[in-house]
């Protein structure tokens, strides 16, 4: 974890009230922040306006290949808004990486990958494909795998990566797929049907018959509230990202908490924290 | 004299005490913004803090309140945690190791359901060894039994002051609440029962509604308010406080920079504490402490002290 | 049912009434920022505000306090006017029919020194026509002698209401201090000795310390803080009087647009203020109005009163 | 008084912790405030900060050919340093113009005009004197007239506009001289001696034994004590104009009140509003 000023190398709307913002770092410790970060870890960016004090979590959308940190977020409020109309050349404090993130190494001895997002969960699962795809998934017990990348979106207006998620397809943006092993397609579905499959990624799941060892999940309560139900059935292991309101980010407020079924051995109580022993859950622990 | 020992005199005295413990400067964090963990150990150093004051320690785990349990507001937050901890047991064999290894004074923050809860947790602390004061929170608005029910009425105050008194030995702190009426008449309410000093002030109780959804933000309702948005009441206060008696303030509220330290100082506390707006600036406290060293070699001043209750 | 019917049952009403004083929006200024002479009638329309609350209007003319009056703070300002005014007679002469002349409705905030100029200026206005309400200002940090020693004490309150009650008979409104430690208490001292209504929260008394000069900032050493930063505070003050009397509550403190007006009126008020933003922002009263009705509209709410003190 | 939006055309800084802002009407009732706008008047800045909710008054520095407002400020505090941040094209909303002004008719009949500026008093004075310079203050029975202008600084480092009022000689920024009436002269002091004469703005006037029939100043609190003693010694009328902490300025707020000498006839106290009933005062009226 490193605390310091990155420089806004971009940021743009890519869409009515989503902002992708480019950050590289300004000085050498953030260098530090920008190599330890992992898919499904999250950034505080601490915004400059005296008023609102809070910073904002936001989890990491990709590393460029120059060095900096994405990050796309909706403008929810002024917090986010304020953030959004910061102009490249400005400096901003960040915090990072933070969290647990997706534990790449669970799935090492999986066949069958399966990355879920849903709407604004969708940013953090392309950094997460993208890791999965280029490294780190294969082992010589599992030479050849397959990973199955479902997004989900309300309708086509809403649609955010597409293109990108495609792209992780082209040769130039990753290594040899046969020498790699690791095959994947991509699955879209949209609420009313305007873009990929009609319903949401359970049904897309569900329709094509997608069987997954092991599933990787960011999105709305419901659709997590779905994969939950799913693991728990087949009796796989669901890695869930997260979101709750926060202060801190590094688990000393204990603002963040989600109930766990069980008592959790930190807290002695049944609460874990999302910014620290989270974002990202095994499905069976927590309560949604 | 010779040059040499001008320029050494040129470094300004933060070293503060209060109750007779000595605090290399006057800044540590309130409670509860922390972490008990040296969460923030990566941003700073801890060991150049004044003190490191706990999270609120109870005698069983307590599971705090439902999310969510923080909201910001301007220039400043609200929260409803409800003094979720693991208890003092997983304290002390967990924590404590922890913390005594940065090597500075450490404040336990204790809570309580109940006046026996209060006297069980500070009877358990009493002897051990490493822990320097304890503060006790009367004051906290987001829990619904102990807490601000003892920290609103100079009756109930006096009676966990003078029930805590009598189990330990430690100098204890009293933390009061700023939703009085008379700030003055809590802190007499703690001199007189014994208390070795008063930290104020704790958060203001207050309402966030989302008027959408036609419910509270908060889980528990109402959260407290604390951050720069309060911190001229803070001020305010700790005046109040520092001309009702004589014992030595801790003062909190809304410190977001040296100058805001300083302010509380003149006004009459003894030692600083940064609350929320830990979270907004994790270097904050090592900042506050460059502040003020840097407004005394400005002003000439060569000791803290100086400055204390000035007004 | 015709088109042009369902058109018009878009609009939403925004009337309110309070103390069987009917207001065509629940929108005014509060007291003191505003002047008393349409100072902003430049800005914005005047009649389209629910009402005009006058300044502090007193039996003979006060000087007020030595300046600096006024300091910024986080999201806020501290104000230490000390009620300067003309005093009542020119207040008739001079101001009362130019606010007469915006045709809306007319509160007017009277204070005293004492009981006895209480009583002289209640019983003053008492018969004056195109006056609709008096608010009755016992909660103004910043005079020693009245003000807020007659609005934290419930005693004193109940008395000062008896009194003013027997003086006048226009409704009167008791104008409620935050520097308490139960709203509750005092709202039902208000509502107990025949008070119509009861508006809240006036200012909370303040500090700022100008460091480099060791001394108050302002000429009254302490002053009232408002704005932004304490809206959450007022906004569950106005939920504990509301769920304490039955009396309606003019809701205010750090109303800056819309959403926070609806926020209060959910915790309990019949009609908002809007103090220090109209500093910041001239135009506010007419923004807070209009995003009102869109919030109505957006919500599909026909009638304002639907939702006061929904939670 | 109009309150809109303006944008800021230029903003830089002309001196260390002195920024120049020009700002351009965007909505047509701004256009009316700059033709409203007078000498000595003043407009209120609202910063889009939120944690920063009080407007600054800030004098009217000039108004451009272009028909733009100029604002000459200090950095004081943190307020007026976020306002000198705003980068041209950003959009402010600006109260104007506000306050009294100099009366310049009040110089029509007067001879021996003396107008008198320090340090951070010097900008509005730029404004007055090319009114006094271009129009206003010549009249049948005082065709010819001598208009004295003194600006004092603390020393050379701390020098504004001194150009600019040397450029008020140029021809093509004021009528002909012979025409209009006005002879003008410039003068400068400094504290410690590093630019013009040494000393004040008064040690200057006694020491060049500069005569006035009238004299208009803006300035420190001392200097303007000073110019009271002695307009009060001569017998002359000076006008004042003066600084207090606002909130509204507006008149609304009776925030920035100063003591007068007698009982005033609007607020029947002796205190006079510095926003409303001035910034100018005559200078028998206040207590300094």
């Amino acid at each position: 974890m490193f605390y310091g000023q990155m420089e806004i190398v971009s940021s743009e709307s890519i869409r009515k009230n989503i902002q992708l913002m480019v950050l590289a770092p300004l000085e050498s410790k953030m260098e530090g922040a920008v190599k330890e970060a992992g898919p499904g870890q999250f950034a505080m960016l601490h915004s400059p306006d005296d008023s609102r004090l809070l910073p904002r979590p936001i989890s990491i959308y990709d590393i460029t290949k120059e060095g900096f940190l994405a990050f796309i977020f909706a403008l929810k409020g002024e917090g986010t808004r304020r953030l959004s109309e910061l102009m490249p050349g400005s400096r901003l404090y960040v915090t990072a990486p933070l969290g647990n993130g997706f534990p790449l190494e669970e799935a090492k001895e999986k066949k069958r990958i399966t990355v879920i997002g849903g709407g604004l969960g969708v940013p953090p699962m392309y950094f997460l494909s993208k890791a999965l795809i280029n490294s780190g998934s294969c082992s010589a017990e599992v030479p050849k795998k397959n990973l199955d990348i479902v997004l989900g979106y309300r309708s086509e207006s809403e649609l955010i990566l597409e293109k990108e998620f495609e792209g992780l397809k082209s040769p130039d943006s990753l290594p040899d797929k046969e020498e790699n092993g690791t095959q994947f397609f991509l699955h879209f579905a949209s609420d009313d049907g305007s873009f990929g499959s009609k319903g949401n990624v359970l049904d897309l799941i569900r329709y094509k018959g997608i069987e997954s060892d092991i599933i990787f999940a960011c999105g709305p309560k419901p659709m997590l509230r779905g994969i939950q139900a799913v693991a728990q059935e087949k009796g796989i292991p669901a890695y869930l990202s997260l979101e709750e309101r926060m202060a801190c980010g590094v688990g000393a407020c204990l603002g963040c908490v989600v109930k766990t079924r069980s008592v959790n051995e930190h807290s002695l109580v049944k609460n874990v924290r999302v910014c620290k022993d989270g974002p990202v859950f095994l499905s069976s622990e927590v309560e949604l | 004299m010779s040059v040499k020992n001008e320029a050494v005199d040129v470094s300004p005295k933060l070293e503060t005490s209060i109750a007779g413990i000595r605090f290399q400067n006057p800044v540590m964090n309130a409670s509860g913004t922390f972490g008990n963990s040296g969460e923030y150990s990566q941003v700073i150093n801890l060991k150049d803090l004044g003190a490191i004051v706990t999270k609120g320690v109870s005698m069983v785990p307590w599971e705090g309140n439902g999310t969510p349990r923080v909201a910001e507001t301007p220039s400043g937050m609200m929260n409803a945690i409800g003094l979720q901890n693991p208890g003092v047991e997983a304290f002390l064999d967990r924590d404590l190791p922890v913390l005594r290894g940065f090597g500075t004074k450490i404040i336990v923050n204790i809570c309580g359901h109940s006046i026996e809860e209060y006297e069980a947790v500070s009877e358990r602390l009493s002897e051990i060894e490493g822990i320097d004061m304890l503060e006790v929170n009367v004051s906290c608005p987001n829990v619904k039994e102990g807490g601000i029910a003892f920290g609103t009425d100079p009756g109930k105050l006096s009676l966990v002051t003078r029930s805590i008194r009598k189990r330990t030995k430690k100098p204890i702190i009293l933390k009061l609440s700023p939703n009085v009426t008379s700030i003055a008449d809590m802190a007499r309410a703690a001199e007189s029962e014994g208390a070795d000093a008063v930290s104020l002030i704790n958060t203001f109780t207050a309402m966030k509604i989302d008027i959408r959804q036609r419910k509270f933000f908060l889980a528990n309702g109402t959260g407290g308010l604390s951050g720069p948005a309060i911190h001229p009441i803070a001020v305010r206060m700790v005046y109040e406080a520092a001309h009702a008696v004589k014992l030595p303030i801790i003062g909190m509220g809304g410190i977001a920079s040296g100058a805001d330290a300083i302010e509380m100082m003149m006004a009459g506390a003894s030692a600083v504490a940064v609350g929320m707006m830990q979270f907004s600036r994790p270097s904050i406290l090592i900042d506050v402490k460059n502040q003020i060293r840097d407004f005394l070699i400005d002003e000439g001043i060569g000791d803290i002290r100086e400055i204390i209750g000035i007004l």
